[in-house]
């Protein structure tokens, strides 16, 4: 019987695009899903996905679960369990296009909810550590049902499948939001499962990442130290659930989390000539040695207001940045930004561990 | 100019330095035919006691007293060597009366022979130094004296 | 450019070269010589009669010696007066040399006492030069008995070299013992029984007073008939050319620690010369070959305008007849240690906390750590003397001296 | 002689043909076996007193020695084996204690052995170390579990005490007094060269080694041998020392016939007095008492240094460690069965404690099950013998690896296991001066910081394989190891899956 993601680790090859807008100008899945088509080959359809954020204006401040169900009866389990710990204000299936190269599709919801104060008075938790553990509970507790995206005012979609496939059944083209992230994968599995295709999101952080990191296992035992697990085996999981960490919850910026995934070799930080720049890459390296990512990567992270895209710091995947108007583009190849902005500029290629952090002007979301 | 120097605080008695020199010496290719049942004659010496001991070879003086000593012109000093023609010494030990190192000692048949630092054998660098176990004896370039 | 002339042509004379040439390159060097050949190793001479040594290697120095060192060597040439106020040397054949810094190098010539009936001897020689040598040679034969007078180093190197060579070789000298002048009797008694083993006759404590043809009267009233005659009972430094000046002479040529003698401008070294003993704490002719070549070095080094003392000359031998050498240096002066065995004798004189001389019989291992006790005056308190006198070996010196010694370029 | 006797364990044979009687062998062997024999005319040995330390071989010149292993043996016994019966022999002889030396011997699993490595293809490039900046910095140490900001928003970089290494191999304890002042010299280069640490083991610190101070790790033991205030001072970081895998439950005893001179000014114990080690610290019986001794040595350093509390591997360490990462410890040493020692009781080296690699696993998983990995860096030793070993036990979780048989291997021990005697003919496992210098340590120093160059150099071209440029990205990577051979039990406690899984 073949096995998935979460039984064994599956390296695998991948594509990856984003796009967002710095003035918070709200642009449809369609153009993100079209980059994606003219690099076909870097997918081998048994995985593809998209994260939009500003998506759901009208619900921003509820947390929008997107779930798999291998059938009724899980979905009324799980509900039963939402329902206990959070209010849902909203919940429906996710409207979706029937195509003839999307098939064995599982049951697909949303709920916006919210968590039930007395239930984070219960557990003295805050909000995002609540959800964060119910999402983890219900992936690794709940057979047959999965939690694909948990972020507020944004949406993971995915499926397996080429991703311009994807884009067009979950019907990108309705959606709005100022930024996109857009991942095509090709396992070395099959057939692929869908919860185990790209983005991986934690909350409202999304990653797409293309590679295969040699670090996996350092990162993993290290990471589920503190209450996360690890269910599929994937890098993606293990670099959301890092920068979740280093992040939220021992609150260090983007680029000092960049600066521990994607440490500067110590050659490069004993050259550093600004000291407390100095000592705080020597300090970050030294903390956090479990948390340096080795091995292929490039990834872009989505998050509320802005993108980060990073590359491992030796460069061993392809990755450029691109430029027009109030738009940033990333990709895996330049092809792809020319799909979405034929008039691009500043096309560069970002030097390995140097990460390019994209915001949305103050104020404009 | 490199010259042999012995640090006694490594020199373990072995004498390995002496069969070395007398074999790298002797021309030939094997050991045991140079060595075996016959008296040896290196050009290096062990000295010393319980306690102590070091090899002693040809300082290769810049003011070599010896050369100035030979009653047959047979030392002379090339480029820093001291060296010793087996066809003109007569054996008189003139140069063993003068050497205040104790450095110089007959061969087998009353001859001088000394360290002429295996320039001209097929050892390359000298075979003391080489076979040194413990890098006691060691052939470098130390401070001359003005 | 300066004028050098140096009188003679043995070891002191080569040594004085070397050291002009150590100093001044260009100035013009001129070198008298008596003899009608380059500079050779004087005391190979016996060797040579041993058959230990070829003609071709008799040479002190390479075929293009003097030319390399720019020298002009004037060979058959006897210097006969200096003008020590016109700075010039006038020459037999009538030459006159002038001269900025002469070195006389005149050596010593062998003595020979007024013998009576000594003009009879048909075949008589002294024993100095090569010629000597090469005219021995050419007198002697399987057949010939030899008599050589004087029993020390000039007359027994002379009968080691003929032993072999000749029916029979008689040794005789007025002292009462071998090597009088370098061996106590106790050594010498040693010697003299290793040479009387390889066949030498000694008639000693006795002298030739007259001769006769090819017979001796010796003062015991012995008589001894020989066929080659030889005379080697002293040698004389040569100092007239200095003396018929007015410079100060003494046994030999007196100089400084410099080798400056007292005639300004003109220095002596080697056998003609007296200079500073460090054994003994006196002036003292040195007539060792090491002693000339140093001397000489420092007279030349000083001549042209440099600074060399020497002051180290101790008298020394190293000897060695039929394979047993005998070592000596210094003076036996003051305390004896001594060891013994049928075939050596060792002994070591020590006063004033210091080593003063030594003889060595039979073995010669390192003895230059003891001639440099002398020589440099080591006080026996900063050794262990007791290893010392066993045995001449720089263990015996303390760890620091020793790692100086050994421990850099020297 | 009779029922006393037991014949030669080793035979040296000497070839007539090649021995030029030298005598270079009779001068070099501390034990007496060779000998000249004027009548004869050749060199003669006496086997009975050779322990095959293989010095005499080599300083050969002719090459004319072997040492064998004599086939004069009893019969032959699957249960009864030759050495145990000898053994036998020995005790009835003597009725002692039989004393070893180094490590264990014994035909017992090596689970490096039963690991392998893994490579990238294709998916993931291998890394080429000649082309690409490779890292074998690692730092050991407490690390902080919360970020904190100043008021103007800056991170705070303030970190506990940290060990820096350049590779993460140190050389383990090995007591001046068990090893020669030499050796000990030729540690402290080589750590400092390499900018890695050697250990003074319970032995104190010589006056002349103070400048290597910042490559120094101090011990402190249950005999408390040359402990003072500079000496805690003088190190990076202090050791304390509650075990030794060679013999877990079991002090240390350096005879007084070692105890001379240097040995003893720096132990600061009497001239030929016996320097016995306790088997426990008398003041720590307990786990609190050993919070206490830590907290005492931070005290008594200003906290500045790290703490090491070393450990034998026994059976339920896992339990120990989690213990001792409460404890106040920095770093946690665990030294496994087949650690060596200068002497130890037979039994006890041969029988007690259990395999390194096995104890790793479970400490490195029980620290992270409780979530205090990071409190403490874990430190391993105990028959680490190559590169791929070091590789095999970061991946299973370790810090950094110490080593001690391989560093006198380096300095020239042959395994002769006889360093009770105090007659090391390597100048090693001696006081005896003649001996002691032997061990020249420009030689030692050069030959250690060669060792541990090649195995940096073989770690990075491992690293390289697995696509891997940074040893952090290899600490706990257990999923880059696969087992061979391993029972499903075996493969649990490991924390590895089989080769082809």
């Amino acid at each position: 019987m073949p096995i998935k993601e979460g039984q064994i680790r599956i390296p695998s090859g991948c594509a990856i695009a984003a796009v967002i807008s710095k003035e918070g100008k709200r642009m449809t899945g369609e153009s993100i899903t079209n980059a994606m088509k003219v690099m076909h080959d870097r997918s081998n359809g048994l995985g593809g996905g998209f994260a939009g954020y500003g998506i759901y204006p009208e619900y921003k401040d509820f947390y929008a679960l997107h779930l798999f169900f291998d059938s009724r009866d899980t979905r009324k389990t799980c509900e039963a369990y939402l329902k206990e710990h959070f209010e849902i204000v909203h919940s429906e299936i996710i409207p979706t296009r029937k195509i003839p190269e999307i098939t064995d599709e599982p049951k697909i919801w949303r709920y916006f909810v919210a968590p039930f104060r007395s239930a984070l008075a219960d557990m003295q938790l805050d909000e995002k550590e609540f959800v964060a553990r119910a999402v983890m509970k219900i992936n690794a507790g709940m057979p047959g049902a999965y939690v694909f995206s948990s972020g507020k005012n944004m949406g993971t979609f995915k499926a397996v499948g080429y991703p311009e496939d994807v884009g067009c059944f979950y019907r990108l083209d309705e959606y709005e939001g100022y930024s996109w992230t857009a991942h095509g994968r090709y396992p070395t599995n099959t057939p692929g499962w869908w919860g185990g295709a790209h983005p991986f999101t934690l909350l409202d952080y999304s990653i797409v990442h293309n590679g295969e990191i040699s670090s996996y296992d350092a990162n993993r035992r290290f990471i589920e130290m503190f209450g996360y697990k690890c269910t599929l085996q994937t890098d993606t999981e293990v670099i959301t659930y890092i920068l979740d960490y280093l992040t939220r919850v021992q609150g260090l910026t983007l680029e000092e989390s960049a600066n521990v995934i994607a440490a500067p070799f110590w050659s490069t930080i004993e050259r550093e000539s600004d000291r407390s720049k100095k000592e705080r890459l020597t300090f970050l390296r030294t903390v956090f040695p479990s948390l340096l990512i080795t091995g292929p990567f490039s990834v872009v992270l989505g998050f509320t207001g802005g993108l980060m895209a990073l590359n491992d710091r030796l460069k061993l995947r392809s990755m450029v940045v691109g430029e027009k108007d109030d738009k940033v583009f990333i990709s895996s190849e330049e092809a792809a930004i020319r799909e979405m902005e034929p008039e691009a500029e500043n096309i560069w290629a970002p030097a390995g561990g140097e990460p390019v952090i994209v915001r949305v002007r103050e104020g404009a979301v | 100019m490199k010259r042999v120097y012995v640090n006694e605080e490594w020199c373990l008695g072995c004498r390995l330095c002496e069969y070395n020199c007398a074999f790298a010496n002797s021309g030939l290719s094997d050991m045991v035919l140079a060595l075996k049942d016959k008296p040896v004659f290196p050009r290096i010496h062990v000295e010393g006691d319980e306690k102590i001991t070091y090899a002693v070879s040809c300082r290769h003086c810049e003011d070599p007293v010896c050369v100035k000593s030979c009653i047959a012109g047979a030392l002379s000093k090339e480029n820093g060597v001291i060296k010793a023609d087996p066809d003109r010494c007569v054996g008189c030990l003139t140069c063993v009366l003068v050497c205040p190192y104790g450095a110089l000692a007959p061969g087998e048949n009353g001859v001088m022979l000394k360290c002429e630092l295996c320039l001209e054998n097929s050892c390359g660098e000298p075979a003391c130094v080489k076979g040194c176990p413990n890098r006691a004896i060691v052939y470098e370039e130390r401070g001359e004296t003005a | 450019m300066s004028r050098y002339v140096i009188i003679g042509n043995g070891t002191a004379s080569v040594g004085a070269i070397e050291g002009i040439r150590s100093v001044d390159k260009t100035g013009s060097i001129t070198v008298i010589s008596e003899e009608d050949r380059p500079a050779y190793c004087r005391p190979l001479i016996s060797y040579y009669l041993e058959g230990k040594t070829k003609l071709e290697n008799i040479g002190m120095r390479g075929a293009d010696y003097y030319s390399d060192s720019a020298a002009e060597l004037l060979c058959g040439r006897k210097a006969v007066g200096i003008d020590a106020d016109r700075r010039t040397v006038a020459l037999d054949d009538g030459e006159v040399l002038p001269y900025d810094r002469l070195c006389v190098c005149t050596g010593s010539s062998p003595f020979v006492p007024p013998f009576e009936g000594l003009g009879t001897v048909e075949k008589q020689f002294t024993f100095m030069t090569l010629d000597s040598a090469l005219g021995i040679e050419k007198s002697i034969d399987a057949a010939s008995r030899v008599l050589i007078v004087g029993a020390g180093l000039i007359g027994l190197k002379c009968a080691e070299g003929l032993t072999g060579r000749v029916a029979s070789v008689t040794v005789c000298d007025l002292a009462d013992r071998v090597l009088s002048s370098i061996l106590d009797a106790d050594c010498a008694a040693l010697m003299q029984r290793h040479l009387e083993e390889h066949g030498m006759e000694f008639l000693l404590g006795d002298s030739a007073v007259r001769f006769d043809g090819n017979t001796a009267y010796m003062r015991s009233g012995r008589t001894v008939g020989f066929d080659v005659l030889i005379l080697a009972v002293g040698v004389r430094a040569n100092t007239s050319l200095i003396s018929g000046i007015g410079g100060e002479v003494n046994r030999g040529i007196v100089v400084d620690e410099r080798m400056a003698t007292s005639v300004d401008g003109i220095f002596a070294a080697g056998d003609c010369a007296e200079g500073f003993d460090a054994s003994s704490g006196g002036k003292r002719v040195l007539a060792i070959l090491p002693n000339a070549y140093m001397q000489g070095h420092a007279a030349g080094v000083n001549m042209a305008g440099g600074s060399e003392v020497f002051d180290k000359g101790i008298p020394m031998n190293s000897i060695g007849f039929f394979g047993l050498h005998a070592m000596s240096a210094g003076v036996y002066e003051g305390e004896m240690y001594e060891e013994r065995t049928d075939t050596s004798i060792k002994r070591l004189f020590t006063k004033d906390g210091l080593l003063k001389g030594f003889i060595l019989i039979g073995r010669s291992e390192r003895a230059g750590i003891y001639t440099s006790m002398i020589r440099e005056k080591i006080p026996l308190s900063s050794v262990d003397f007791e290893l010392l006198k066993r045995s001449a070996t720089t263990a015996a010196f303390p760890p620091e001296s020793r790692r100086k010694m050994f421990g850099g370029a020297v | 002689m009779g029922v006393e006797f037991l014949y030669p364990e080793y035979e040296v044979i000497r070839s007539t043909d090649r021995c030029i009687a030298c005598r270079v062998c009779e001068r070099q062997c501390a034990n007496e076996v060779h000998s000249y024999s004027a009548e004869r005319g050749a060199m003669i040995s006496d086997e009975s007193k050779c322990v095959n330390c293989q010095r005499c071989v080599s300083l050969c010149p002719t090459r004319a020695l072997k040492i064998v292993r004599s086939d004069c043996v009893l019969k032959a016994n699957a249960n009864w084996s030759n050495d145990t019966i000898r053994e036998i022999y020995k005790q009835a002889n003597s009725g002692g204690v039989l004393l070893s030396s180094m490590g264990n011997p014994k035909s017992m699993p090596v689970y490096w052995d039963r690991i392998l490595i893994n490579a990238s293809q294709v998916t993931n490039p291998p890394i080429d170390p000649l082309r690409e900046p490779m890292e074998t910095r690692v730092f050991l140490g407490k690390k902080p579990d919360r970020m904190t900001r100043s008021p103007d928003g800056r991170l705070v970089c303030d970190l506990p005490p940290q060990l820096e290494l350049s590779m993460p191999v140190m050389f383990s304890a090995m007591s001046y007094g068990s090893i020669s002042y030499n050796a000990h010299a030729s540690l402290a280069r080589a750590a400092t060269e390499l900018g890695t640490y050697y250990n003074t083991g319970e032995g104190g610190l010589h006056e002349d080694f103070y400048k290597y101070g910042a490559h120094t790790v101090v011990q402190v033991a249950s005999g408390r041998f040359g402990v003072h205030e500079d000496y805690l001072e003088a190190g990076a970081a202090i050791e304390i020392k509650m075990g030794q895998g060679a013999k877990p439950g079991i002090g240390g005893h350096l005879p007084g016939t070692k105890i001379v001179g240097d040995v003893s000014r720096t132990r600061m114990i009497p001239e030929g007095s016996d320097a016995i080690s306790p088997a426990p610290h008398h003041d720590i019986y307990s786990i609190e008492d050993l919070r206490q001794l830590v907290y005492s040595l931070k005290e008594a350093t200003e906290y500045k240094k790290p703490i090491i509390v070393k450990v034998a591997a026994v059976h339920n360490i896992a339990a120990i460690a989690s213990g001792i990462a409460r404890s106040g410890a920095d770093i946690i040493a665990i030294d496994g069965f087949r650690g060596g020692t200068g002497a130890a009781p037979t039994r006890i080296r041969d029988n007690v404690g259990i395999p390194i690699e096995l104890a790793l696993a479970s400490v490195d998983r029980r620290l992270r099950d409780e979530g205090i990995r990071n409190n403490v860096s874990l430190v391993v030793g105990g028959s680490v013998r190559s590169s791929a070993d070091v590789v095999k036990a970061v991946a299973l979780g370790a810090d950094a690896c110490y080593v001690a048989t391989a560093a006198v291997l380096a300095l020239g021990c042959h395994l002769c296991r006889t360093c009770q005697t105090g007659k090391c003919n390597w100048g090693i496992a001696t006081q005896r001066p003649d001996l002691v210098k032997r061990l020249n340590p420009d030689i030692g120093s050069e030959r250690l910081v060669n060792l541990m160059t090649a195995w940096r150099r073989e770690i990075m071209e491992l690293m390289g394989g697995m696509g891997i440029n940074s040893i952090e990205a290899l600490r706990g990577n257990r999923l880059m190891l696969r087992g061979v051979g391993l029972n499903e039990k075996e493969l649990e406690i490991l924390g590895i899956s089989h080769a082809g899984e």
